[in-house]
């Protein structure tokens, strides 16, 4: 019973729990439930990650009904390694929101604010397994709906705006994606992604799928916050709630990338997209402009959540640029840093709202002397930056290595070389913080005697967070065969062909 | 000749999508601004119904003497899409009635002078 | 004949969404924008669409005419001289129309049989559903069976939309809380009676739409917004306040999730069942008799949580409207 | 061609005749009283002549039911919307022609 | 060094390492006990050599121990590896460890520092980091453990918290991580590109197959990759951690940082590159000059210099380029002389950095300029000084004598005739900046002013460590035998 529907749960459990918690309407037993509930995806998450380690992919009819009439869900390894990601940072989150969103939201809000966290996890979970692409489109749009919510949900009311903007470009881009999946229907007559992939073949060259093509990848370059279409995620970021930031930086542009691979490897296919189209060397470009930009940028800032979001865009360019490698080793690359960027992202914005909980401000005047005061969470934003800078025995020193490497299987040492010098922008702006934690003195205004450590519910989900930084960092060998997994499902659709039901 | 009437919804459909994106762009006000996010969807809409039609065929609602219908399909993403549509507007109008109470405005150059813009 | 209307009715649509560019009276964009949506809906009858014309009409002329109405009459209805880049956006727009251009000369032919789309999956929905689902209308079948999942995201994405108006502008509870002073249009009597009139006439129409929608166009979408529409058209003519004391916000708040559970449930029933999740075959002994419960019950499921979230969402904004007059 | 069919056509095209006016008169009124009544043409005058047109040319079965209640509705809010306006209007202030014209003469007198 | 027979000879690895981390955990335990702190702190040190000692001990009678941690990747772990040099090296710096302790705990209460137990913890796990480096049997290793040293000594350049040691620690953070992630990486990297393998082979791992000019290329990134070795012009961070309070200036960069960086441009040569590979490279040459030219502008700025812990700071700079000419010269002698110098060049640079601290913490003078006559009030000190300063310049009977005599010769043999000027020059050079103080500190009368108040030597915590590594450096010209061997040791093997 259990494991006939293994690949379906994983969406459902969220969408079953969002309206009881409306119902309920108890912050505490909403909040209870919804931990409940997410944590059980963890562990179906678990289960499909190691059901499809071998290179087979699960594939469930919805209403029993065959694809491509029906919908399925189909869970392969790619899929299933960035659907744990996502419900391991959703349960972390929620463990540290219990204390960090009781203080930013209202208290009647409460249960209407887990619903919307719930029903965002269930929309991101659905988008990475199914197996339709306009069911994709559908379960989009509630991760986005409710995405929106998260963060207008903010004290303050700059996070009104961010929404507004976020939900223009995100509408836009969602569109974009309707536009091209409709001229893929009209060129082949199905929405199933296996099928699309295998009629797509015959029509390949037609300037409608080209433009199709285009259409989706700009739809979802949107949604993953590229260069130059990143416009919406630092504001986005910055004002949201400090649970609400964590989260969707460990989660949502995880999603859009995943999307993205899916509809050029799967659908599409490596051959079409990169040798016909050469869209790689348009991502490369991209990517790497958008690496130094945003890095630059995000140096400059003095809020600090702009600062890590901008770093965000720049993560990014790094997965996507793995992409544009074109390989095994590039692909490995690529998702082995959607798991670890969202580890460690997750952990240093779990930190600054642990600062923000206590200093109710994110300013970079606001981290001044707390190395003293906050201990824990600073030494957690300490280890956690240096993972962005990637260090050695950090995740991030690992995703480093793989996507240099790659860059150099392929002979381009230039791309190698820039990958690492833009990884020096991140000594700066994590130095910057940690300089003002460690060897400022608190700032006259802030009231240093009641400055205290957070409480310890919102410690231990950042810890987690932190010691996995390391943990992975030292002991590669889940992540990389998982990731490896992925890229080899990625790479050859033929394990996607077979699978069982 | 055939061509411009064979394509003539496709790009009916293309102008009506750079008229709703032209709007979102340039728009200052959030009303008008979510109003031409509405008319872009809509020429998506018209573009999948377009899509579904058969010339000579029926509403898919089977009845007698009928043979040729139009696809089913399209129509049924489309009330999706529809639903998603308006699901999407109301929270944007909501967001718009947030922003008018808390900066007194909802032309955009106005409430983004009204803070530091990041 | 039809292809005049149709052409007719695209140069409609063209000159309205043109005008809507450069008027800078919100009022008016937004009434444009309600024929912009009945045009639409009339193109997508000759289309063949009829569900979805229901559809657009009910919301895309209806409920969203009706939200857009309530924000401008807080946030005003001048627009002011836009600052913005125009050349940007030409710019822009020229770029994407170009792209879209550029990839019709590649499409199918409008109205061709033989067309990809007509040929592939299409098929088996048109020869095949009558016997299987057992319904007349191919789109109810696929819309509550084929594609049942799509249709229970987009009852969660309505949830969704729900949660987000909730939350932003909240749930006003009680009626006391409202303006005590009668509001409603006391001056006009006609209006009053004919309200009075046609509010059963409209709520009973909606529940032939839901419970029809399996023979002719509609289902419970449709008959959600037709429903809330009538409550809507209460509170318009005879004040919120005496809505609100019919179907109290708090219980549409509840009632919205229910919708999706009921929904929900059906899909693990058929898991209880030992069949795949919304799996309605496995409903009763016979697989067609199962098919019919299941979309009874799913369309019910929609049909409640449509009409909630609409009726909230309206009772929101008109919250929000009453809390600026009072202001 | 029955007398039905007559019939029918003969509606239908002052149903025609009826839309257009209210659409001309719409347009070229001078003011929003005598717009509003062009336009209550259409929906009154021109819908009620075209549907029983069509009512005409069906085989008189469920769907000349539906074309009747179509009918029923039309005629309880058309006229209702238009008189709604009308009124709304009034109640606002807005003044017809002649009444604008008297109220010129009285301030220069 | 029977202490520790009843352990397998592959677990005293660990040992090493982990040591001076278990210290660590210690001394942040006991930190509220000053006095237990730093018991913990002498303590941990001792062990530690005794460790060194033993491990010493195994590698003459030719046994290679070596320890596997993990594999980070498929193919590569985490490794450790006995080797002749690193014991050197190990040796060097645990012995001199025991020794600043002492000196620093003198230092640290006699002049009343903030923030004491951070101070030794992060010292701990500096010599932790540099035990790994000293053992690391591959460049990840390697890179791994240098960039903990990196991280772990930033605290401390920046323990003072002014604007000037924060100023200080960020231009120490930003070249070493720069030089280090942007040039050492990218020439790890590329090495495992090129051969597939990053594991430290005698006679290096490149061969025929691998294209000239890539190799070449790497040779370059590495020389400059590793920072720590200060070849210009990736110095400046050497001048800038002088803020650090002396102790730390004394063992980490005047020993451990540094020397972990000259030790790694030596390993990378002897064991990456292989002699023979290096002196077919033609990059071998530019690194050598850029050596020479280090050498000669370094020294020429140290005249310049009157803040007498800056004029050490770049005297420091051209004697590192000392052993990375060695290396470059590619040849047993050059080898042996940088080997030799890694020693040498650590016993006399500490001892001029405890005198300067020993000044400081006495006198309460910085500058060079202030030092006249000051030979009278601390005779022992300045003769310490006196030592050191010999050593640096390279005469007998100090240890640097022997170390650049081999350097000399090496770069005789191969006709660099480049190197022999620039030795020739940077000696000259040395002993006309350190000449002077000598002079001044016994042969120039005090002013007489309020400022010199009379004052005697140093507490003896902090005399007894410089007298003891002046001492030293005597010792070693005198018994060079010990670093020697071991050079020789590691040249059998890798030839």
């Amino acid at each position: 019973m259990f494991e006939q529907h293994l690949a379906v749960l994983p969406v459902l459990l969220p969408l079953i729990a969002a309206p009881l918690v409306v119902l309920i309407n108890k912050p505490r037993a909403a909040w209870l439930l919804s931990t409940l509930f997410v944590g059980a995806c963890v562990y179906i998450s678990f289960g499909l990650v190691s059901a499809t380690m071998d290179g087979g992919a699960l594939r469930y009819a919805l209403g029993g009904w065959e694809p491509p009439w029906g919908i399925e869900m189909r869970v392969d390894s790619a899929n299933a390694f960035v659907l744990l990601t996502v419900s391991v940072i959703a349960t972390l989150v929620l463990l540290f929101a219990k204390e960090s969103i009781a203080s930013e939201v209202a208290h009647k809000q409460l249960p209407l604010f887990y619903s919307a966290y719930l029903l965002c996890l269930a929309g991101l979970s659905g988008i990475l397994i199914t197996g339709d692409a306009f069911n994709l489109f559908v379960f989009l749009e509630i991760s986005s709906l409710a995405t929106y919510t998260l963060v207008s949900l903010a004290a303050d009311r700059r996070c009104l705006t961010a929404a507004f903007r976020y939900l223009v470009m995100g509408t836009i881009g969602a569109t974009f994606i309707l536009i091209g999946v409709g001229m893929l229907y009209m060129k082949t007559g199905t929405l199933n992604m296996l099928d699309l992939a295998e009629r797509i073949q015959a029509v390949e060259s037609h300037r409608t799928i080209n433009t199709g093509l285009a259409f989706i990848m700009v739809g979802v370059s949107i949604k993953l916050a590229l260069f130059p279409l990143h416009m919406w995620l630092p504001a986005a970021y910055s004002f949201a709630p400090s649970a609400v930031t964590a989260f969707l930086a460990g989660t949502a542009t995880k999603v859009a990338i995943y999307v993205m691979l899916r509809f050029v490897f799967t659908i599409f296919g490596a051959g079409y997209v990169f040798e016909q189209m050469n869209m790689e060397i348009i991502v490369l470009v991209l990517a790497l402009a958008g690496i130094f930009q945003c890095s630059f940028v995000a140096t400059t800032q003095s809020n600090i959540k702009t600062l890590l979001a901008y770093s965000s865009v720049a993560q990014v360019g790094y997965i996507i640029l793995g992409v544009s490698l074109v390989s095994l080793t590039g692909l490995t690359a690529s998702l082995l840093h959607i798991f670890n960027h969202a580890l460690m992202k997750a952990a240093l914005f779990m930190a600054v709202g642990a600062v923000f909980y206590r200093m109710g401000s994110v300013q970079i005047i606001a981290f001044q002397g707390l190395g003293r005061r906050m201990p824990w969470t600073m030494s957690a934003f300490t280890i956690a930056g240096l993972s962005i800078i990637g260090v050695p025995l950090t995740v991030g020193f690992i995703s480093k290595w793989y996507l240099v490497t790659a860059a150099l299987e392929q002979g381009n040492w230039l791309v190698a070389f820039l990958v690492l010098v833009a990884s020096l922008f991140a000594v700066v702006y994590i130095g910057k913080v940690i300089e003002a934690a460690y060897f400022k003195e608190p700032s006259e205004d802030a009231d240093a005697t009641k400055i205290k450590e957070v409480p310890v519910s919102m410690l231990i989900p950042m810890w987690l967070l932190v010691l996995a930084n390391i943990y992975f960092g030292i002991d590669t060998s889940l992540t990389v065969s998982a990731a490896t997994a992925g890229a080899e499902a990625l790479l050859n659709g033929s394990s996607l062909v077979g699978g069982v039901q | 000749m055939s061509l411009i009437f064979e394509h003539f919804n496709h790009w009916v459909v293309v102008i009506l999508m750079m008229i709703g994106l032209y709007i979102v762009i340039t728009a200052n006000n959030l009303v008008k601004k979510v109003v031409g996010l509405n008319i872009f969807q809509s020429a998506v809409f018209l573009m999948y119904i377009t899509m579904g039609k058969v010339v000579g065929g029926t509403a898919p609602i089977l009845a007698e003497g009928v043979t040729q219908y139009s696809n089913p399909l399209p129509h049924v993403l489309i009330l999706t899409a529809i639903v998603v549509g308006v699901a999407t507007t109301a929270v944007g109008l909501s967001l718009v009635l947030r922003i008018k109470s808390a900066y007194g405005t909802i032309e955009e150059n106005e409430f983004q002078n009204k803070e530091d813009v990041i | 004949m039809t292809v005049l209307i149709d052409l007719i009715l695209l140069a409609m649509l063209v000159i309205t969404a043109f005008r809507i560019i450069y008027i800078k009276d919100l009022f008016s964009v937004v009434m444009l924008f309600g024929i912009y949506s009945f045009l639409c809906a009339a193109l997508f009858v000759t289309l063949d669409a009829v569900d979805v014309a229901f559809t657009e009409a009910s919301v895309g002329a209806g409920i969203s005419t009706v939200l857009m109405l309530s924000t401008i009459a807080i946030t005003g209805r001048k627009e002011k001289l836009s600052l913005h880049s125009h050349t940007f956006a030409t710019l822009i727009v020229l770029l994407t129309g170009g792209a879209l251009i550029y990839g019709t000369f590649d499409m199918p032919l409008f109205g061709l049989a033989d067309n990809p789309v007509h040929e592939h999956v299409a098929p088996r929905y048109i020869e095949t559903s009558p016997t299987e689902i057992g319904l007349p209308n191919m789109v109810t079948s696929v819309l509550a069976s084929y594609r049942g999942f799509d249709t229970f995201g987009e009852t969660v994405v309505v949830f969704a939309a729900a949660i987000g108006v909730f939350s932003l502008l909240g749930v006003r509870g009680k009626p006391t809380e409202l303006l005590a002073q009668e509001q409603g249009l006391t001056q006009h009597k006609v209006l009053r009676v004919v309200a009075k009139i046609s509010i059963p006439l409209i709520i009973l129409f909606a529940l032939y739409v839901q419970f029809h929608g399996d023979f002719g166009p509609g289902g419970g979408f449709q008959a959600g917004v037709i429903a809330a529409a009538a409550f809507i058209l209460y509170a318009l003519t005879f004040s919120l306040r005496k809505a609100v004391g019919v179907v109290s916000p708090r219980f549409v708040k509840y009632l919205a999730p229910v919708g999706v559970l009921l929904y929900a449930s059906v899909g693990l029933v058929s898991m209880l069942n030992g069949a795949n999740f919304l799996d309605y075959n496995v409903l009763a002994a016979d697989p067609v008799d199962g098919q019919h419960y299941g979309i009874i019950i799913i369309e019910l499921g929609v049909g409640i949580t449509v009409f909630s979230v609409m009726l909230g969402i309206f009772y929101a904004f008109a919250g929000q409207v009453e809390k600026a007059n009072v202001q | 061609m029955s007398a039905l069919d007559y019939l029918s056509a003969a509606l239908l095209l002052l149903g025609f005749i009826f839309s257009l006016s209210g659409a001309i008169g719409l347009f070229r009124f001078p003011d929003f009283f005598t717009r509003i009544h062009a336009s209550s043409v259409t929906d009154s005058s021109g819908a009620v002549c075209i549907i029983l047109g069509l009512a005409l040319q069906t085989n008189f079965d469920l769907v000349t039911v539906k074309l009747l209640f179509i009918l029923f509705f039309l005629l309880l809010t058309g006229p209702t919307g238009s008189h709604a306006l009308a009124k709304s209007a009034r109640h606002g202030g807005l003044l017809t022609i002649p009444e604008c014209q008297e109220k010129a003469k009285d301030g220069v007198s | 060094m029977n202490l520790w027979a009843s352990i397998s000879q592959d677990q005293l690895i660990n040992l090493a390492i982990f040591i001076p981390f278990f210290g660590a955990f210690l001394v942040g335990l006991l930190g509220k006990y000053p006095n237990l702190r730093e018991a913990a702190s002498i303590a941990t040190s001792i062990i530690l050599f005794t460790v060194v000692l033993a491990i010493t001990d195994n590698t003459f009678h030719g046994t290679l121990m070596n320890m596997h941690w993990f594999d980070l990747f498929p193919g590569l772990s985490v490794s450790f590896l006995v080797e002749p040099l690193g014991v050197l090296f190990a040796l060097v710096a645990s012995f001199l460890w025991i020794v600043t302790t002492i000196y620093a705990i003198g230092y640290m209460r006699g002049n009343n520092e903030k923030n004491q137990t951070r101070f030794f913890i992060c010292f701990a796990l500096a010599i932790s980091s540099v035990m790994a480096i000293c053992f690391s049997d591959n460049l990840l290793t390697l890179f791994i453990f240098y960039e903990v040293l990196t991280l772990s000594t930033y605290p401390l350049v920046t323990h003072a918290g002014t604007k000037e040691a924060k100023e200080g620690g960020r231009i120490y953070l930003g070249i070493l991580l720069s030089t280090s992630v942007g040039f050492l990486l990218f020439a790890i990297l590329g090495t495992y590109a090129i051969t597939g393998t990053l594991d430290f082979k005698p006679g290096g791992v490149f061969d025929e197959s691998s294209p000239d000019l890539m190799v070449g290329l790497l040779l370059v990134l590495f020389c400059f990759g590793i920072g720590k070795a200060a070849l210009m012009p990736f110095h400046r961070w050497l001048p800038s951690a002088m803020v650090a309070p002396t102790p730390v200036s004394a063992l980490l960069h005047a020993v451990a940082v540094v020397k972990a960086g000259v030790f790694s441009i030596l390993k990378v040569a002897v064991y990456i590159f292989g002699l023979d590979t290096l002196s077919d490279l033609a990059t071998t040459d530019l690194i050598l000059y850029a050596a020479s030219g280090t050498m000669v502008i370094a020294s020429i700025i140290a005249m310049t210099k009157d803040n007498l812990k800056a004029r050490l700071a770049y005297s420091t700079i051209a004697q590192l380029s000392y052993i990375v000419l060695g290396a470059m010269l590619a040849t047993a002698m050059g080898v042996i002389g940088s080997a030799m110098h890694i020693a040498a060049h650590a016993f006399g640079k500490i001892t001029l950095f405890f005198v300067a601290g020993a000044i400081y913490t006495t006198a309460h003078k910085k500058l060079v300029s202030e030092l006249d006559g000051i030979g009278k009030h601390m005779p022992l000190t300045m003769t310490a000084f006196t030592i050191g300063a010999i050593s640096m310049i390279g005469l007998p009977p100090a240890a640097g004598f022997i170390s650049k005599w081999y350097l000399l010769l090496g770069s005789l043999e191969t006709s660099q005739w480049v190197a022999v000027i620039a030795l020739i020059l940077s000696t000259l050079l040395n002993a006309a900046y350190f000449i002077p103080i000598v002079y001044a500190a016994y042969f120039k009368s005090e002013p007489n002013d309020q400022k010199h108040q009379s004052h005697g030597e140093a507490p003896l915590m902090i005399l007894i460590p410089l007298l003891i590594t002046a001492g030293m450096t005597l010792f070693m010209f005198f018994n060079p035998e010990l670093p020697l061997a071991l050079a020789k040791q590691m040249l059998e093997l890798s030839l």
